[in-house]
């Protein structure tokens, strides 16, 4: 086979694991815009609130440390304790829940009815403060996550595509257990939401708000219980990516690698997020594979972006979107 | 109306905001959020506990205490312009706003005011023309010398020659990642190596393409000029490719302690240039840590004392207190003016003796400022991180940068400079 | 009782059309623009200009832009920050390429070349509406970006890709450079913020304004009652990117002097000005000022409080401020969705009825 | 109001001394589809200069389709829609309105976010040609534009009695009023020929008489030749000159008042059922 396909292969399938971490981030979106139509531009703040608050957690970081010090003068910085990860992401998981519970009753509650661009405002007004929260409460220096995920090249793919194309094929093993994870995440909200009654409540307010108010479904506990979802989404993208680049800061930013996945995917499908999670993975991988050398590079943010926009043009609904019928 | 309203209550903020009056004022236009505060924390840190240390210690620089007002900047142009205003007011006696965006914006403006700019290791590389840029230091090495000094050691390590080798300069994809690229073509002519590149756009947390592309062009060794998440990713990714770690070398703003913790083990032999010394293993910081951190009056919490950002925010701090020594005995006088400091600047000799004597013995090289020449030396040495140990350890003395290719650039872009704003030479 | 519309009769069609119509206001207008022309400029130094001045001016023309496009049509754009890229790129190469010709003409041609621009990206909101433009715009935000990052000849093949204002003046008054003088630089802002917000009430007033609020609360409806909508969103598209331009143009030139586009008009910028936009107010002229008003002294207030005033260390004051930006903007949205210009409507009705409520 | 000249005649005058004038739209063949549904199938018919015609039928019957193939919003599979003697084009709605055609809306469509002043206004934006440079300028060309449009939307405002909530914004505005802004929007436009979708649909009765006025009005004094969709047989029987009976989509009558109301297919598939 020509090195070059062999080459186009490999990006290809490193696309699609770049792709399935797009999608996790883009899920979170999802979930909140379907329940309740707004489009949560703070889950990217979330991803790493979340992350941090685990790594603190797991630590024994003390919150708030900085603050404390600043304003008593004193030198706490770490309990005399670390956390086990598995329990250390659970905590996590539960200030997510508080965090979804402390948004539907100071922010949401308060916005019920208005316009979706303020709603969508709010949301950018909540990254804001999510922002500055986290770094008060956990310090702004860069943290190791470390939960135990495997990380590196994975050994027996590349032995078994060496052996048999003359190439080996280099995956990342955290983009494999990124997939699985990914997968049975997937799994469990389908199963969650076919199964269980909150999860029937859920899908009957993401069909129609009123009606579902109507037959008594309480659209408080619906927010918090997606909001709290969304929170753990977060969570495991904060893993996925932190375990990569350290908790920081920039962890916010990868809002912006899932919007593009959202357009093309629609706002409203979940199995929309992932497959355009791996349209887009693989789409920007392969132009900056093919055609990034010969303009200059670095081109995957905006090639998201426009490759998302050619589909949009065709399909302005996104590919999973529920179809907009115009009347008057 | 509601903005006349607003402007008042601002008015009566600053009033409030009158600064606490030293003598000799040295703004740190820091960062200490956003996607670059992994970096601006800690030499933040070492630049105003250097000068902490000197009022503790010393009682200030003959005899004038220093005060070292922070600014928060958040990597921000527009905010280091604010910075820049709200400090320039105080007196300041010289910048060092640690962001290439935010030098760009005050050469032209510390120029007309008199105020002299030090961006040591960072800002516009030409700067070190002192002919055209007369109120511009960066002394003692820049961009370009940090590219030159990495060739070096690459050529050093492959037995004198790199000719057949590849060259990969992985690049944040801003003014400042693409600085090296032309020292670096000319270099690439010279030594007869191979040269790509590989930008990264900004922040960098995908770099998927990037390492892939590396890893199918198998070059021998990677140059990385990055900051921010940027560096974290690299060297995971490179690890997770099994890019032999001790032919990837950074810049010195890619070789901070943060940027290989998060890989952990992996990153092992990990090297970057540097200008300066690192570890802890200075004099220095046994004063900084019982005048300052002991003492309670450090800017952070102390836990950054020979990494290797602090380490150079002390070493900046350093020559400019150093500068400002200089410009006392010049002008004779302990009350300085930026004008004079600028003078001090421009006279500046650092000797061994005098680093031995501030606790720094062969923290940095010695050199001298002149009027043409405002970028000292260009020395550097190779730093290389020992992950187990959790500490960098230099591996070479300072070298010399080849000067041959980076004097000619650096004419060039200056007289551009130079034409573009209508700036007649000086030191004639 | 002191403000009031009642004996405030207009006769004619064209009294009852002007901008201020209530005479007090009308006071007011003038006052503020005395202040603003013939006393503000003799007191004004080079922090107040800086920090605050030249900032808001700046931005409330970026804002008046982004508001005629989502205030007034409907669009939601986050490709701000890239279209006033645009504006400030164009301004330099006319600038070193043409420099016997005054900057003036060369911002007004940037604003013209940013319109062009944003028109070709505004093409797609002829099939894409919402959310899914919004996110679309970004594209613009980050194509173009990345293209005056990569292309030498936009930044003159500078080493360094940065970007530098010459030296130019306006009647013999240098505007731009490092030598300006602080109320020169204000001086030419405030002349274009006045000329654009009074283009702005102008379009808006009239056919061209109801054409776009038309495609904004019913587009539909508005095309079958004669809205071409592809005339009236790419209008939108023009006028907005113009203004948005001539900001850029004025950002780069005036302000910074010296620029870089992924650093200086990235996404930040597109999000920032959109939240002056709902913060002020859609679809209002004033709200346009008061939301940049409010984004550009908020941050510079609350760190004079908290650095200056309480002395607190920076990270941790930087921090608060995002908390209270970010609980202020929520706190705003609870309380008028509208922004601050129906606050300021509200509160004038309340006085118009004052000291008598019923 | 029935007629009492020979309707085959180019044009003939009504028993209250009206004028009706010869076709100004002929439909002819129109069959619209959605996806597998048929919304109408194959229906002719024409409307002449001056005349008020009603389209009347049951719920689902097809009728604000039919509106909406008039106006340009839907493009029927089949059939050729003539205006004023030539067969026209495939063209976007907004194409339709400035040949003259205006209309009002089965749900109310007005521009929440601006005055009812504003919305009249509107309404004049076919007659309107400063550009947008002379816009910006206002001065001059758009200015004297602007008041000479305002006056007319004035006389309107006048016409319909609706002075007092000049500079209220519609969306505060009940129900019946907005349908009155809404009516007064497309009469703003001077149309020649103008579609009213169920115009006293949710009226009282007093409304539905102030209405019938209006319409009466507004076709005596301006001649406007109007096309109204309706449920209320006894206004649709007293304000039109000819009415067209759509059922599934089907044209099952068309004439006079008088003829329809004793057309049997009539009397089977509509009114008998709304009259047992």
């Amino acid at each position: 086979m020509p090195e070059q396909l062999l080459f186009a292969m490999e990006v290809t399938l490193n696309g699609l694991m770049a792709g399935v971490l797009y999608a996790l981030v883009a899920l979170g979106f999802v979930l909140i815009f379907k329940a309740s139509g707004i489009f949560n531009y703070a889950q990217g703040v979330m991803a790493l609130f979340a992350a941090l608050t685990l790594v603190g957690i797991q630590q024994g970081q003390v919150p708030f440390a900085h603050l404390i010090n600043a304003i008593f003068g004193t030198e706490v910085h770490h309990f005399p304790w670390q956390v086990p990860s598995l329990i250390a992401i659970v905590l996590a998981a539960a200030v997510m829940v508080l965090f979804a519970y402390l948004v539907e009753k100071y922010i949401l509650q308060h916005l019920i009815g208005q316009p979706d661009i303020i709603l969508f405002m709010a949301t950018i007004g909540l990254a804001y403060f999510m922002e500055g929260f986290g770094d008060i409460m956990w310090g702004s220096d860069i943290k190791k996550l470390d939960v135990g995920l495997p990380q590196g090249m994975n050994m027996a793919i590349d032995e078994a595509t060496y052996n048999w194309l003359g190439y080996g094929f280099f995956i990342d093993n955290l983009d494999i257990v990124a997939t699985i994870v990914a997968a049975v995440l997937v799994t469990c909200l389908v199963i969650f939401s076919q199964y269980t009654k909150q999860g029937r409540a859920l899908r009957a307010v993401a069909d129609d708000h009123s009606a579902a108010l109507s037959v008594g479904i309480s659209l408080r506990f619906i927010w918090v219980l997606v909001w709290s979802i969304a929170g753990f989404v977060a969570l495991v993208a904060g893993i996925m990516w932190g375990a990569k680049s350290g908790v920081q800061f920039s962890l916010s930013l990868i809002a912006l690698k899932a919007l593009p996945v959202l357009m093309l995917g629609g706002f409203t499908s979940i199995p929309g997020a992932i497959i355009g999670g791996l349209i887009i993975g693989v789409g920007e991988q392969l132009f900056e594979f093919a055609i990034g050398p010969m303009i200059g590079g670095a081109t995957q943010n905006w090639f998201a972006y426009v490759l998302a926009l050619i589909f949009l043009i065709f399909r302005p609904q996104g590919l999973f979107g529920e179809k907009i019928i115009e009347r008057v | 109306m509601k903005y006349t309203k607003l402007a008042a209550a601002s008015v009566t903020a600053l009033m409030v905001a009158t600064p606490v009056l030293a003598d000799l004022v040295f703004p740190s236009l820091s960062y200490r959020t956003g996607p670059y505060a992994a970096g601006g924390g800690p030499y933040a840190d070492g630049f105003a506990d250097y000068f902490t240390l000197v009022n503790e210690r010393d009682g200030g620089i003959g005899g004038v205490m220093a005060s070292v007002p922070e600014c928060e900047t958040a990597y921000n142009t527009e905010k280091g312009v604010e910075c820049y205003e709200a400090t320039k007011g105080l007196g300041a006696l010289a910048y060092n706003p640690l962001s290439t965006g935010i030098t760009y914006q005050l050469i032209p403006k510390v120029t007309a005011d008199d105020i002299p700019l030090y961006t040591p290791g960072y800002g516009r590389t030409s700067a070190a023309n002192g002919k055209v840029f007369s109120h511009v230091f960066n002394f003692p090495a820049n961009y370009w010398h940090g590219a030159s000094l990495a060739v070096n050691h690459l050529k050093d390590v492959s037995g004198g020659d790199l000719a057949d080798k590849k060259i990969v300069l992985l690049y944040h994809n801003s003014a400042y990642g693409k600085e090296p690229i032309r020292t670096l073509e000319d270099l690439s002519e010279k030594h007869g190596f191979e040269f790509l590149t590989v930008p990264v756009d900004h922040p960098g947390q995908e770099q998927k393409a990037q390492w892939l592309q590396i890893r199918r062009e198998r070059p021998d060794f990677v140059i990385m000029y990055g900051w921010g998440v940027m560096n974290q990713v690299a060297v995971q990714e490179a690890a997770n490719i099994r890019f032999p770690m001790e032919n990837m070398i950074g810049i010195w703003w890619s070789g901070g302690d943060h940027d290989v913790t998060p890989a952990g083990d992996a990153a092992n032999g990990y090297k970057a240039v540097s200008f300066h010394g690192v570890g802890s293993d200075y004099p220095v910081f046994d004063d900084i840590q019982k005048y300052v951190v002991d003492a309670g009056k450090a800017a952070g919490n102390g836990d950054h004392i020979g990494k290797a950002i602090y380490n150079r925010g002390v070493y900046a701090a350093m020559l400019l207190a150093e500068s400002a020594r200089t410009a006392q005995e010049i002008h004779d006088t302990a009350d300085i003016t930026s004008s004079m400091m600028r003078d001090g600047m421009e006279a500046l000799e650092i000797t061994e003796e005098r680093m031995a004597e501030l606790g720094m013995p062969g923290f940095g090289p010695a050199f001298k400022v002149s009027c043409e020449n405002h970028g000292g030396p260009g020395t550097g040495a190779i730093q290389q991180w020992d992950a187990a140990a959790g500490t960098w350890s230099l591996i070479t003395d300072y070298g010399p940068s080849d000067m041959e290719i980076i004097q000619p650039l650096i004419e060039e872009d200056s007289a551009a400079y130079a034409a573009e704003n209508k700036i007649e030479e000086r030191c004639n | 009782m002191f403000y009031r519309e009642a004996g405030d009769f207009k006769t004619s069609y064209r009294d009852d059309n002007q901008t201020f119509p209530i005479r007090l206001d009308r006071m007011g207008y003038y006052i503020l623009m005395f202040v603003a022309f013939l006393v503000v400029p003799f007191f004004i130094n080079d922090y107040w200009v800086n920090a605050v001045f030249v900032p808001f001016l700046i931005y409330a023309i970026a804002a008046l832009g982004l508001n005629i496009l989502t205030g007034y049509a409907g669009q939601v754009s986050l490709g701000t920050g890239g279209f006033m890229a645009v504006g400030a790129y164009a301004c330099y190469k006319l600038m070193t390429g043409f420099p016997e010709v005054s900057i003036v003409i060369h911002i007004l041609l940037a604003g013209g070349i940013t319109a062009v621009v944003g028109v070709a990206f505004g093409l797609p909101s002829l099939r894409i509406k919402g959310f899914y433009l919004a996110v679309a715009t970004l594209a613009a935000q980050f194509f173009l970006v990345w293209l005056f990052n990569k292309v030498p000849w936009f930044y003159n093949y500078s080493a360094s890709g940065q970007i530098t204002a010459p030296e130019r003046s306006v009647f013999g008054v240098m505007v731009t450079g490092p030598n300006t003088e602080a109320w020169a630089k204000y001086m030419i802002c405030l002349v274009f913020v006045v000329a654009l917000a009074w283009v702005a009430r102008n379009l808006t007033r009239g056919m061209m304004g109801r054409k776009w609020m038309g495609i904004r609360d019913m587009d539909i409806a508005a095309e079958i009652i004669g809205v071409n909508p592809l005339m009236a969103k790419m209008s939108a598209f023009a006028v907005s990117s113009f203004f948005v331009g001539i900001a850029g143009a004025l950002f780069f030139s005036v302000y910074l002097g010296a620029a870089e586009a992924s650093e200086a008009f990235g996404i930040n910028k597109s999000f920032l000005i959109l939240f002056m936009v709902i913060i002020g107010g859609l679809g209002s002229i004033f709200g346009s000022f008061a939301g940049a008003a409010f984004m550009v002294l908020m941050p510079v207030f609350l760190k004079n409080v908290l650095v200056g005033g309480l002395g607190w260390p920076t990270d941790l004051a930087a921090h608060f401020e995002f908390m209270i930006v970010g609980g202020l903007i929520v706190l705003f949205l609870i309380v008028e969705p509208h922004g601050l210009a129906q606050l300021w409507r509200l509160t004038k009705e309340k006085l118009r009825l004052w000291p008598f409520p019923h | 109001m029935t007629m009492t000249t020979d309707m085959s005649a180019d044009s003939y005058v009504t028993a209250d001394g009206r004028t009706i004038g010869g076709v100004v739209m002929d439909l002819k063949n129109i069959t619209l589809r959605f996806g597998g549904v048929v919304a109408i199938k194959d229906i002719s018919f024409d409307i002449r200069e001056g005349e008020i015609r009603a389209i009347i039928g049951p719920n689902g019957a097809g009728k604000s389709s039919m509106l909406n193939v008039i106006s340009g919003f839907y493009k029927p599979q089949e059939g050729e829609v003539w205006f004023r003697g030539s067969k026209r084009p495939p063209m976007r709605p907004y194409q339709v309105a400035r040949q003259g055609l205006a209309r009002t809306f089965q749900n109310i469509a007005l521009f929440d976010g601006m005055s009812v002043l504003d919305n009249i206004m509107t309404g004049r934006l076919n007659h309107m040609k400063a550009n947008i440079f002379q816009q910006a300028i206002w001065k001059g060309k758009a200015e004297r534009e602007e008041i000479a449009n305002r006056e007319i939307c004035e006389k309107v405002i006048d016409f319909l009695e609706i002075q007092h909530i000049r500079k209220t914004p519609v969306g505060r505005l009940p129900y019946g009023l907005k349908k009155r802004v809404e009516l007064a929007r497309a009469l703003a436009a001077q149309p020649s020929l103008l579609l009213l979708d169920e115009p006293m649909a949710g009226m009282n009765v007093e409304e539905k008489e102030d209405m019938s006025r209006f319409i009466l009005d507004m076709n005596d004094e301006f001649g406007t030749t109007i096309a109204l969709i309706e449920h209320d047989m006894g206004v649709v029987m007293d304000l039109s000159d000819r009415v067209v009976v759509m059922d599934y989509g089907k044209k099952i009558g068309d004439g006079t008042p008088d003829e329809v109301r004793n057309n049997q297919d009539v009397i089977d598939a509509y009114l008998g059922v709304a009259h047992d």
